[in-house]
């Protein structure tokens, strides 16, 4: 059995590795402990990272349990990772924006939207995993629906949807 | 008036009439549908023929404004102000047109913060890199010889149509230290001073000239070689340092 | 000018994101600070990661710093990021090919052949024992010069170098 301290470190050491939110059931079955138990653990890590004005921060989002850069330190994590990827086109960035904001949508509401076929953006979408496949419409057809993704938050740099500026302010 | 843009150079239909719509300045919930729809049919009829195959889209829209168009020759209701209900407004033939044009409007906006926070201009947070490797040595990886082997032959290939005729990184290498032998030589050979330039022309590939650049350097740091040059952008000549030969 | 807490969390930031060792170099020039005060800071880290039993490790390597996992904690990080083998990367195959074909061989002479930056890769075959460094090149700068180690003989099932096959056959 592990003691509480080793528990709390072992819960860092993985939230740093995978990179990407952790479930507390991932986390439980890990440590082999109960879920609950393991909840509030993290929810104390949250706290304290917050608190003692880290560079890092451990945030709780609808996916779970994430280890990320703090966002005021932004601006300097950026000069090492030096400029983005490349970037996005801009039928791209359409097509992503209508699924964040609209998600679960069919591929025909994103075409109402933008006006325009968007099979081809769609696919590059899904290939590059911003976008993903989350269910089927119950109507006739059953068409898919499509949602974004961890890959999404991560290259956005967001650690949860909760986070996507307002839609409906003009900016 | 003819415009002379090409079609791909809007988004779609909501982006041209967005644009004709600003153009204009005129008020989003009041179009002067009539000349909005003149002007967006000019740009299709503009439309050079690469811009064909994109041109379903826009023709469709063509459809719809011819649509309102027409409804709107027949008034049913005084002109819309502020005051105009929910209700009453359901029955201006623009007002679905309307809504999709503010519901696309938003869409621009909420693609321009995105792009603003994939580009870290604005502040945001960043999930770590991972490696691609586990670090744990306990791990199993799986891997076989033939593979490095050939992994190492597609690096060799890609490398030699990247450069050919380059000499790359050869098994010995170039070595500093017997540059550094062989410049003494071939400097003591110039006693008023050897043009730099001369060093390099016995250099046969790049690697060799850089090592010979090296070896230059820390013969002028070991203070046995000093370069001088006589006037500003004149050239450099290189001589030894004579010391007292203690005999 | 940065307060010195906000200076420690940058530093943090920076190292978390990375994902490599970063030079005292890169890190100073980051923060714009002097390179002297950037590495007192960064022992600081080290130090302080070290003693509060963190589940996380900031090391000093020859190479620069490093944020990692503490190696208590690898079981579970192990149980995270999921079981079964791993393959190795395309980059990281061949980045191990060059070095295993060409050793000893520097990270520069590594990068010229590759024609692409090694940096992160060279770093994660450093960290998982394939790699190591095995001397100095004797030239201005005196750059490391990187080998094959015995837990690459072993994972690759060799006895020696010697039963490396030949390269310059084409198959």
């Amino acid at each position: 059995m592990l003691m509480r301290r080793e528990v709390r470190a072992a819960l860092e050491a993985m939230l740093f590795a995978a990179g990407r939110p952790l479930t507390v059931e991932e986390l439980a079955q890990a440590v082999d402990m109960a879920a609950p138990d393991v909840r509030a653990l993290l929810d104390e890590l949250v706290l304290e990272y917050n608190e003692k004005g880290s560079g890092l921060l451990v945030a709780a989002s609808g996916q779970g349990y994430l280890m990320c850069t703090s966002p005021e330190y932004a601006p300097y994590v950026k000069k090492i990772l030096g400029p983005g990827e490349k970037r996005l086109s801009q039928a791209a960035l359409e097509t992503l924006a209508v699924v964040a904001y609209r998600q679960p949508v069919t591929r025909a509401e994103i075409e109402a939207v933008r006006g325009v076929r968007v099979d081809r953006t769609l696919a590059s979408l899904l290939a590059r995993g911003l976008v993903a496949e989350v269910g089927r419409k119950e109507v006739p057809g059953r068409p898919a629906l499509y949602g974004t993704t961890v890959e999404f938050l991560r290259v956005f740099g967001m650690t949860s949807l909760d986070e996507l500026p307002p839609a409906d302010k003009e900016d | 008036m003819r415009y002379q843009v090409r079609l791909q150079a809007f988004e779609g239909p909501m982006d041209l009439l967005l644009h004709l719509i600003d153009q204009n300045q005129v008020d989003i919930y009041d179009i002067p549908i009539a000349l909005i729809t003149e002007q967006y049919l000019d740009y299709l009829e503009a439309a050079p023929d690469e811009d064909i195959a994109n041109l379903a889209d826009f023709l469709v829209m063509a459809a719809t404004l011819l649509h309102i168009k027409a409804r709107m020759l027949f008034p049913r209701r005084p002109p819309r102000d502020a005051a105009v209900t929910a209700a009453e407004r359901e029955e201006d033939p623009r007002a679905e047109l309307v809504q999709r044009l503010l519901e696309y409007q938003a869409v621009k906006a909420a693609a321009r913060r995105l792009e603003a926070l994939e580009q870290g201009a604005a502040l945001r947070v960043y999930y770590r890199e991972c490696s691609e490797l586990p670090e744990s040595p306990d791990w199993p990886l799986r891997a076989s010889v033939q593979e490095l082997c050939r992994a190492f032959r597609s690096v060799w290939r890609r490398r030699q149509e990247a450069r050919p005729g380059e000499d790359v990184v050869p098994r010995g290498d170039v070595d500093v230290a017997a540059k550094m032998n062989e410049l003494v030589l071939m400097v003591g050979e110039h006693p008023r001073g050897m043009p730099f330039s001369a060093v390099f022309a016995t250099a046969a590939t790049r690697r060799e000239a850089l090592a010979f650049f090296l070896a230059l350097l820390e013969l002028i740091r070991a203070g046995r070689v000093r370069a001088v040059q006589q006037h500003l952008r004149g050239e450099i000549r290189v001589s030894l340092v004579r010391r007292n030969i203690p005999c």
